[in-house]
């Protein structure tokens, strides 16, 4: 229960900071005041757990499937056709497992760190424009929130290894710690680049800025700025596979050195929290990427207009931003199945020495640019 | 490693950080289009080598029991229990396998001088129980109708020889009765030698 | 499940949902990456490209026993590591399953005789549920294992009362 | 009770319950956690309030960065086996009561002038805070000068921390 709690606050909080916006979830379930928007916060919150459950269903098969390709496996095969209900099965399972708290764990904070990591996942979800109006809470500072929702991922993850009161976990704490605070540095100069190109915060005034434009990808930030913003690209999606403590940079849950790091104590379905953040918080970057670089819910060669209007348009742009983010999940799940982890030496210097020096000359170059 | 300095060699560090794991990337993705190469087990089988040491099968007509087997196997995991019967006929009680001990080593089959035990190509072996595991290689138990049958004629086989061998004892006697009577009491009584006894009779249970 | 666990009579409800736990207990057997001796070897090949146990959703080796169904003791069970068998069979959460893979743990293989140090037979410590023998065991076999312990877990009873036999 | 009231009386009893662990637990990590749940109440008021700018620099600054990062100093601390002394006891009561005395006269010195929150215009939203946030920081006649000491004091602290932290004997190993 007390892992429950934090989602459904972090959404209401999200919820709060919607400030004067149109979304299609506010005008299906009423605006406004008091405990009808609380009533749409629950409502919008069920929406996106929904959604926030199913991806990663989908992409643990997804993983499973790739790397047994990249194998020359075949991968889950035997449940369900082609095994896609392989992590359906996984999940009924876990659910189904005992929950062990060690006797000599911090019972709370061991409660509620799957909870808070969930809570930051889930209402970073809530701020993701699937489609122009498709957007549970289109909240003008967008990025930044999203950035402050995914800085809250590593308490939890802290929160989990110290609770524990187990040595491997308490060290992929402090790795995720240290990773994390260094890998927000140039995700955050990155992420600045995109707000400087389109002044402004908002995640979905930024893909509506992507639409049109020579051949309808001109507007697209990759394009539309190559020198500045494809380096700037690259650098944020190796600082956000960093905060998603994926492959080569999953060491705070070395499986080889520390058992299997912070989650080393979590069993059935509190170890199903995790795992189900780490597969939703894939598609959350790589959704924040798409929707910042890669014209959000727009339709390469197709003028923005398809994707607006009626609700059939709105689907299809939901889906558009969908297989947009699948490629980047994609490129995440062949990245992991191709390179070793790193060292922890080498990833202090890749963010400090590489990263964030090419994305102070992004921004920097991009200033100019824009000014041009 | 060769330590790179300066500018230059920062940029040097980058290219090959960005190539190589291109060319890693380009392999992998070149295995994921490859055909797998997994043998799906329950439906298509893989072939065994073709000297590969499997689970255990007796050719049980050709043993003799010598009992040889038993003594090679370095870890006593085969147990031989039968009683033999006259005309070279084992009654089979028991000719067990312990698979808990079992290493498949084949140290059992090379010294038989029937060739009658052998290493099959049958490899899975998957049991609930640990009491299972020792197998049992006879086909048959006991004794067979040809055995017994067997054992039958070897049997009037001895008596019509008992009765052969007395009839030839008895004329012999006659024989030296009659020498003796005609006066000859210098000759020695010929005793019986242990090679007129019948070898194919006897039981022998160990 | 705790609570409920073999508590109810036989009815439509209670045999559904067994039969879905069961379902999904026996589609995701997560082994432990717990490997002794040489059947470790191929262990690691059922793992891999020709025998892929993923294909039964089983190729999730975790690393911490905490989320591991499925033990398998792949090699020689010495009475230094039975300890720690013991105890990281302790630590696994319930449903938990055993393989004892290869004679020497099943019962001792060619340790049996003349071994001081060895374990005969990892039943000695643990409940094991499926034996396979061989030495090692081919893969193959140990599919077969796999595909022994669905069944076993298949028979499994939930939440309906255990069968009075 | 409206909602906002339901709001205001969680977050304030999360923000106190947070001051409060944070003083008297036993162990630095709870009390970094009940900081941590403080600083979020505190964040939760801000946004009640209308400043969603501010509550998000609340939640990436403060809770993202500075407590993770003395969660990340407290682990690498060794625990403290010390008893509690009178004399220890005394100088951070020293320390406490002249904060408090301090905080007191800022609050009453103000006579009801708020800072900020005007009642009679109401919460501002998110752009529109952004752009004055951006024109206080850049204008000569409000915090242009602070601003540029802060960077310059955040760049010293920088260059000295790459000094520490460099090797005797030049390039790092």
């Amino acid at each position: 229960m007390i892992s429950a709690l934090p989602p459904a606050a972090a959404i209401f909080l999200a919820q709060g900071t919607g400030g004067e916006s149109r979304s299609l979830f506010r005008d299906l379930f009423g605006a406004g005041s008091g405990w009808g928007s609380f009533a749409s916060a629950v409502l919008g919150f069920a929406v996106v757990f929904a959604v926030a459950s199913a991806l990663p269903v989908l992409f643990t098969w997804a993983e499973r499937r790739v790397s047994g390709r990249m194998q020359q496996r075949r991968g889950p095969n035997r449940v369900g056709p082609f095994g896609l209900v392989q992590a359906v099965a996984d999940g009924v399972k876990l659910m189904f497992k005992e929950d062990i708290i060690p006797a000599n764990a911090e019972r709370f904070l061991f409660a509620l760190a799957p909870g808070l990591v969930l809570a930051g996942m889930i209402a970073a979800f809530a701020l993701i424009p699937f489609s122009e109006r498709a957007i549970v809470v289109d909240a003008p500072l967008g990025v930044y929130l999203l950035a402050a929702l995914l800085s809250l991922q590593v308490l939890g993850v802290v929160m989990a290894g110290w609770a524990s009161n187990n040595k491997w976990s308490l060290l992929g704490a402090m790795r995720e710690a240290a990773q994390m605070v260094s890998y927000e540095i140039p995700m955050g100069i990155c992420l600045l680049i995109g707000v400087l190109s389109f002044s402004t915060l908002s995640l979905r005034e930024m893909s509506l800025a992507q639409a049109d434009g020579w051949l309808n990808v001109g507007n697209w930030l990759i394009f539309r700025n190559p020198l500045f913003a494809f380096p700037a690209f690259v650098v944020l999606y190796v600082a956000l596979l960093a905060n998603t403590k994926r492959a080569p940079f999953d060491l705070p849950e070395a499986e080889s050195e520390l058992v299997s790091g912070f989650h080393t104590e979590y069993s059935g379905i509190r170890f199903s929290f995790f795992f189900l953040e780490e597969y939703a918080s894939m598609f959350l970057v790589s959704a924040l990427a798409v929707c910042m670089f890669l014209g959000g819910w727009n339709i390469p060669f197709l003028p923005g207009s398809v994707v607006t209007g009626s609700v059939g348009a709105e689907i299809l742009a939901a889906l558009v931003l969908i297989v947009k983010s699948f490629a980047l999940v994609f490129v995440m799940i062949w990245l992991r199945w191709t390179l070793p982890r790193i060292r922890i030496d080498q990833v202090m210097n890749l963010c400090y020495k590489y990263l964030t020096p090419i994305a102070f000359v992004c921004l920097i170059g991009t200033c100019w640019w824009e000014l041009r | 490693m060769n330590r790179r300095d300066g500018f230059a060699g920062w940029v040097r560090n980058l290219w090959d950080g960005v190539f190589s794991t291109m060319v890693g990337m380009g392999i992998t993705i070149r295995y994921f289009f490859t055909k797998p190469v997994t043998v799906q087990f329950p439906e298509e089988k893989m072939e065994v080598a073709p000297r590969y040491r499997g689970i255990h099968y007796l050719e049980q007509d050709l043993c003799i029991a010598c009992r040889v087997c038993e003594k090679a196997c370095p870890i006593d995991c085969i147990e031989i229990r039968f009683k033999r019967h006259p005309g070279g006929v084992n009654e089979w009680f028991e000719f067990s396998l312990d698979y808990n001990k079992c290493m498949f080593c084949e140290l059992c089959c090379i010294p038989c001088p029937k060739s009658c035990i052998h290493e099959g190509r049958e490899y899975s072996m998957v049991r609930y129980d640990r009491s299972e595991l020792v197998l049992d290689l006879l086909t048959w138990k006991g004794m067979r109708e040809v055995d017994l049958r067997t054992i039958k004629e070897a049997e009037e086989e001895k008596k019509r020889k008992a009765a052969e061998a007395a009839a030839r004892r008895a004329a012999e006697k006659a024989k030296k009765e009659a020498a003796a009577k005609e006066g000859d009491p210098g000759k020695p009584r010929k005793k019986e030698t242990p090679g007129k006894r019948d070898p194919e009779g006897g039981g022998d249970e160990r | 499940m705790g609570f409920f666990e073999q508590r109810f009579e036989e009815n439509v409800l209670t045999t559904s949902v067994d039969r879905l736990v069961n379902w999904a207990r026996r589609s995701s057997v997560w082994p432990m990456t717990f490997g002794l001796a040489c059947c470790a070897i191929e262990m690691m090949a059922v793992g891999c490209s020709h025998h892929d146990l993923d294909r039964f959703g089983a190729g999730a080796f975790r690393a911490t026993p905490r989320q591991a169904d499925l033990m398998i003791v792949a090699g020689t069970v010495t009475f230094k590591m039975a300890e720690q068998i013991r105890r990281l069979y302790e630590q696994m959460p319930n449903p938990k399953y055993v393989i004892a893979m290869g004679a020497c743990a099943t019962g001792g293989g060619p340790y049996y005789k003349f071994g001081y140090h060895v374990v005969k037979g990892v039943d000695r410590i643990v409940p094991v549920d499926i034996y396979l023998p061989g030495c090692p065991p081919r893969p193959e076999a140990l599919i077969d294992a796999l595909m022994a312990l669905q069944a076993k877990i298949d028979r499994e009873r939930v939440l309906r009362k255990a069968r009075a036999s | 009770m409206s909602a906002e009231i339901l709001a205001f009386l969680v977050l304030a009893t999360a923000t106190v319950a947070g001051g409060v662990v944070t003083l008297w637990s036993r162990y630095v990590v709870h009390s970094a956690f009940g900081l941590m749940l403080s600083l979020l109440g505190v964040a939760g008021f801000y946004v009640l309030l209308g400043s969603d700018f501010l509550a998000v620099t609340q939640v990436v600054v403060y809770v993202g960065g500075v407590v993770v990062l003395y969660l990340f100093g407290v682990m690498l601390t060794p625990p403290d086996r010390e008893e509690r002394s009178i004399r220890r006891i005394a100088v951070a009561g020293i320390f406490a009561v002249a904060a408090l005395v301090v905080l007191l006269k800022a609050v009453f010195g103000m006579e009801g002038r708020w800072y900020g929150v005007d009642p009679d215009r109401g919460p501002a939203s998110g752009g529109a805070v952004i752009r004055e946030v951006g024109n206080a920081f850049m204008d000569k006649e409000a915090y242009l000068l602070p601003f540029e000491i802060a960077s310059v004091l955040l760049l010293v602290a920088l260059v000295g921390a790459v000094f520490i932290a460099r090797r005797e004997g030049g390039r790092g190993s």
